[in-house]
């Protein structure tokens, strides 16, 4: 009997984040990164306290902050690890459940301050 | 001349496989994407825990945000999504079964291009929300 | 030496091999099977096969037309009472096949597509894409997977058999990647290893074709039958040899010559409407077709090209949507071994060895004369054949027979009781210590050398056409060649692990006797038929003399001793073959 | 056309009797337009040296005999031509990933035996005899499995996966490739079967597309493809066994 992998769980996650982060993910970073800081093609004050508050409060917004947030770390970890196991390092089930609890951490941490800001 | 019993055989270490061919190099690439993508979930966490903090608080992160580090090492993680995201709908046709439309099979071309459209109605969309939201 | 003990010991991992190992673990589920093989079985020649396999399935056909095409095309030097076996057999066969999953060209509606091969009445031929054999030999492959008492020895070499008061008691091998000697012992042997093409220089088959199988049964006594008759195919790239199936010119494919005229109509195979026409012009039969080029050669009609004469295989008509439907493996072919494509441009081809139609005699239980020692597939001369193999027929012979070798062998290994092996070690031992001996040799030639020198004796003496002082000659030359390997080969490779040169070495010894069995068989029949023709006085079929199966002797050191068997007729009396305009008589001289 | 050039063809030795470490030796060979790389051997091989040792049978890229790496690409050398490479020199070696018997010959036991674990043939729901004829299948359910039953077992793509060369114990891309082939199969009935090596962790999560193996595939199997729409199913499998009391399908 071949033991089965828990990688469905992670590999779904995985997969949603790529998802995201291949459809929008360029003109988020572009977005907040590059054309918000330096007022280029978009203004200044595009990402101001109050509008980003609104956002913040409105249950959609914050349904996308979390997931954006949370399917990029789980994302982003669980290739992380990949990458370890590609430079030769050997990657123990410790270190697995380290980058997986690092997203999760991420992820509990803004469902917090989301809850924090409150409605 | 006796038959050897014990073989004697050579493996070819992996070390530094990445190096052999250039096919691997933008494979390590795309999965470099990751720290980056991992960075800005967290540069983004940041700016919500800030945010939780007051206007000052979440002020001093979006002049953060403006300093030229700041601005190069956005700079770079577009660049590294945007590769992330051109290998991802570059590979999508490997995710999925066969598509039959009117009994032909569904060229990979299709769906490549499907997604990348997708990409950027949505980007467009994104962008659009956050342009109409100007003072 | 280390010794395996079995049940059934199969040589040859092809299509009759795989097929045989099958039929012998479902017989018997508790027999212990040995299928040993040179090569890991997938890579076998029948993998190269393209065209397809005949069976029976449509309502316009029947056993009969099937009985018909492979008697006459046999020029009535087939075992009929065997053909009556197989024919019967073949379409049970090929739905088996399908069943263990083997992926045959469909139609729309979900059934069996057949198409035309040549010398066929009626379309029967099941094909799969062009990569017939490569499907069948697969799907053969991995089912065997399935049998637990199947116990593959992969890359073994074969080396020699074991044959004690008369009867076979297993096989000496050489585990390739080690070097070292495995004997198997058991009562019941299955000789499955392909043709001999290799013994030629312009040939179709697979480098591994070297048919050093009958060669070892033909040193412990076995007959090899009907050896003259090698076919040769008309279409094959010149240079390689690299097969251009017949598939083309079902598919309506023409030939042509250098001044873009269908020539096969000057041969008796027209008229040439309509077309495509079963048994008439490109679909005639393979020797016909061979035999046309040389004509044209000797007319100067044919093109010449760096690479020998050629001819032209024209299918632009067909259209480049049914070209790279029905024909795809042909047009990649085609691009990268001649940078011809297809759909644009005529193929250069010529004829080049492809089949050998005699072979190990068995009867139609694949038995030979030997006790517990059979033989099927492309290395057995069974009796369909005779002097003319018919196309699509040897893929389902490999299945029939290798069925029936598998039963066969598997209820004699039930019959008998395992020998006590110490004559039989000191038997392998002493032909092991023989053969290690190549490995030591300080002096002697080339194999290399002594090889090309057999292959261009071959193609010079027993050829598409041959004449006495020809044949007498290549006779000449196999005999010295003999006596120069006799006196020693010297290889420059001296290592047990993987030492290929070691094994062609012995492969060569074992060819060169082939080869000269094949060459006096020939230098004896004095009279025309199917594959044999000859030039010299004997341009005719001669019935009155030779009907008759010839049969070459070992006789050690010396030249084979060829005698005559008689051919089983049962309802086909012998007719002129004719093929194209009905009746109207071939003009092949 | 007929013109004879010389091209430098250095090939990697290795002969377990006596050496630990390869090393490459260079040959002059004579070539024409129309000779591929497996011929060059060829004529070391009865020319210049007889012990340089590689396997070749069909010299028309059907067996899958004659992998190797040439320039550090996997190919075919019968389907790789000598012109393409020349003036430079070409170089060829064992395929990458595999333990090297001798020269150019790799080690295939190991493909072999994960071939076996796939179980690579029909399992249908009833057994029928011949006498009843055979399976319908419309040339559309065909297409569904046919491509990845053209995988001639060359391993090129083994030698092109980096992730089999970290790590033997995954099941590769042919073998996978296979799998499916037989599961897209309309005639098959033992996909549950087959679920087990998908699932595991050395199924088709060992791959993390790289897709370098589709790539090299001499056949356009795609194998990367066979993979990774498994590891959908292989999702499904994981959590429908939570809503549907045996397991699921
Ligand atoms: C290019 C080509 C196309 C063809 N197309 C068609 C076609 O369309 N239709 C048709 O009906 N026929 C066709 N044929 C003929 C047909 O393919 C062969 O006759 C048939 O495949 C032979 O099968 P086999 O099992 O007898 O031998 P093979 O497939 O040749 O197998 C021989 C086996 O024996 C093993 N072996 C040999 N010697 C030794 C040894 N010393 N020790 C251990 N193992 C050994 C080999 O490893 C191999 O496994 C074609 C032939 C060629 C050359
Ligand atoms: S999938 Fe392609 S590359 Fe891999 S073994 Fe099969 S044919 Fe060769
Ligand atoms: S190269 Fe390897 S990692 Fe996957 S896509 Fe192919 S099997
Ligand atoms: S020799 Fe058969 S694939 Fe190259």
């Amino acid at each position: 009997m071949i033991r089965r992998s828990n990688k469905p769980v992670f590999w779904s996650l995985f997969g949603a984040g790529g998802m995201v982060s291949a459809l929008i993910g360029p003109m988020l970073v572009f977005v907040t990164g590059i054309a918000v800081p330096l007022g280029f093609l978009l203004p200044h004050d595009a990402l101001r306290y109050e509008r980003m508050l609104a956002l913040a409060h409105n249950p959609a917004g914050k349904l996308a902050l979390a997931v954006v947030i949370s399917l990029f770390l789980f994302h982003g970890c669980h290739r992380f690890y990949h990458c370890l196991h590609d430079f030769g390092i050997h990657v123990t089930a410790g270190m697995k459940a380290a980058c997986h609890g690092f997203a999760a951490a991420g992820t509990a941490l803004a469902v917090y301050l989301l809850l924090v800001i409150g409605f | 001349m006796p038959a050897p019993n014990l073989l004697n055989r050579y493996t070819r270490p992996m070390e530094g496989w990445w190096r052999r061919n250039p096919f691997y190099l933008w494979y390590m690439l795309r999965e470099a994407s990751c720290v980056f993508i991992i960075a800005y979930a967290l540069v983004l966490l940041c700016g919500l825990y800030r945010l939780s903090q007051g206007e000052a608080a979440f002020n001093g992160w979006l002049a953060a945000l403006a300093t030229p580090r700041s601005i190069a090492f956005h700079g770079i993680t577009a660049m590294m999504v945007l590769y992330h995201a051109w290998t991802w709908f570059k590979v999508m046709p490997k995710t999925l079964p066969f598509i039959h439309i009117g009994g032909k099979r569904m060229p990979d071309a299709a769906i490549v291009t499907s997604g990348l459209a997708a990409a950027v109605v949505l980007s467009a969309l994104l962008f659009v929300l956050v342009w109409s939201g100007r003072s | 030496m280390q010794v395996i003990q079995a049940d059934v010991v199969i040589v040859g991992g092809g299509g009759a091999g795989l097929r045989a190992a099958i039929a012998a673990a479902e017989r018997d589920p508790s027999l212990r099977i040995a299928l040993v093989s040179k090569v890991v079985p997938m890579r076998s020649h029948t993998v190269a096969a393209e065209g397809g396999a005949a069976g029976v399935v449509r309502g316009d056909d029947s056993l009969e037309n099937h009985f018909d095409d492979t008697v006459s095309g046999g020029d009535w030097l087939c075992e009929q009472d065997v053909v009556d076996y197989f024919v019967a057999h073949c379409t049970d066969e090929l739905v088996q096949l399908e069943r263990w999953g083997c992926p045959w060209s469909r139609k729309e509606d979900g059934h069996i597509n057949v198409r035309f091969f040549g010398g066929m009445k009626v379309q029967r031929t099941w094909f799969a894409a062009d990569k017939s054999g490569f499907h069948i030999l697969h799907t053969l492959f991995q089912t065997s997977l399935r049998l637990p008492s199947i116990s593959r020895y992969d890359e073994f070499f074969c080396a020699d058999l074991m044959v004690e008061d008369g009867k076979v008691r297993g096989v000496l091998a050489i585990e390739i990647t080690t070097g070292e000697f495995f004997l198997f012992e058991a009562p019941a042997v299955v000789m499955a290893t392909g043709g001999a093409g290799r013994i030629y220089r312009q040939n179709t088959n697979a480098g591994i074709v070297t048919g050093e199988g009958m060669g070892m049964a033909y040193r412990h006594g076995v007959a090899l039958r009907d050896m003259e008759f090698m076919q040769w195919h008309p279409t094959a790239l010149p240079g390689t040899g690299i097969l251009i199936t017949e598939g083309c010119r079902g598919e309506g494919g023409i030939l042509v010559n250098k001044d873009g005229y269908r020539y096969l109509q000057d041969y008796g195979l027209g008229p040439l409407d309509p077309w495509p026409r079963p048994k008439a012009m490109e679909l005639g039969p393979r020797d016909r077709l061979s035999q046309a080029f040389w004509h044209e050669q000797q007319k100067g009609r044919t093109i010449d090209t760096p690479k020998g004469q050629v001819v032209h295989l024209d299918l632009r008509h067909l259209g480049r949507k049914k070209i790279l439907e029905r024909l795809p493996l042909i047009t990649e072919v085609a691009k990268t071994f001649m940078g011809v494509d297809p759909v644009v441009s005529p193929i250069p081809v010529c004829p080049a060895v492809h089949y050998t139609m005699g072979g190990i005699q068995t009867n139609v239980r694949c038995e030979t004369s030997l006790s517990g020692l059979y033989a099927a597939g492309e290395c057995s001369s069974v009796g369909i054949h005779g002097a003319n193999r018919l196309g699509s027929n040897s893929l389902v012979e490999i299945i029939v027979f290798g069925r029936v070798a598998g039963d066969s062998a598997a209820q004699h290994a039930r019959t008998v009781t395992a020998s006590h092996g110490d004559s039989i070690r000191r038997q392998a031992e002493a032909s092991a210590q023989h053969l290690l001996s190549l490995l030591g040799q300080e002096t002697g030639e080339r194999v290399a050398t002594l090889r090309d020198a057999m292959r261009d004796s071959m193609e010079s003496g027993v050829g598409i056409y041959r004449k006495q002082d020809a044949m007498q000659a290549t006779c000449e030359t196999l005999a010295e060649l003999r006596t120069r390997y006799r006196g020693g080969v010297r290889l420059d490779d001296r290592n047990r692990a993987f030492n290929t040169e070691w094994l062609t070495a012995i492969e060569l010894g074992y060819m060169l006797e082939v080869a000269e069995a094949l060459a006096h068989s020939a230098l004896q029949r004095r009279e025309s038929r199917g594959a044999h023709f000859r030039l010299d006085g004997y341009e005719e079929r001669d019935d009155e003399r030779f009907l008759a199966h010839s049969i070459a002797h070992f006789r050690g050191d010396g030249p084979p001793l060829i005698d005559y068997a008689p051919v089983t007729i049962t309802r086909s009396a012998p007719r002129t073959r004719t093929y194209g305009g009905a009746g109207k008589k071939a003009e092949m001289t | 056309m007929t013109t004879t050039r010389i091209i430098e063809i250095e090939c990697q030795r290795f002969n377990p009797q006596t050496d630990s470490e390869p090393h490459f030796q260079s040959y002059q060979v004579p070539f024409s337009e129309e000779m591929s790389v497996l011929q060059g051997l060829q004529y070391i091989k009865d020319h210049l040296d007889g012990s340089l040792t590689f396997r070749w049978s069909c010299r028309m890229a059907i067996c899958g005999s004659c992998g190797s790496m040439v320039n550090g690409v996997p190919q075919l050398s019968c389907h790789t031509f000598l012109r393409d490479y020349f003036p430079d020199k070409v170089r060829i070696e064992p395929l990458n990933h595999f333990p090297v018997l001798r020269d150019l010959a790799i080690d295939q036991t190991d493909f072999l035996a994960k071939l076996e674990s796939v179980k690579p043939y029909l399992i249908p729901d009833t057994e029928k005899t011949p006498a009843q004829g055979t399976y319908l299948q419309t040339p559309q359910q065909m297409d569904e499995y046919y491509q990845y039953s053209e995988c001639i077992n060359c391993l090129l793509c083994y030698a092109a996966c980096p992730q089999y060369g970290l790590n033997k114990e995954f099941t590769g891309p042919a073998a996978l490739a296979l799998l499916h082939r037989y599961n897209a199969d309309s005639r098959d009935a033992g996909s549950a079967e087959r679920m087990e090596v998908i699932n595991g962790e050395n199924g088709v999560w060992g791959c993390t597309l790289v897709s370098y193996c589709s790539e090299v595939c001499p056949k356009g199997v795609d194998p990367a493809r066979a993979i990774n729409q498994n590891k959908i199913n292989s999702t499904k499998d994981y959590f429908l066994r939570f809503l549907q009391p045996r397991g699921g399908k």
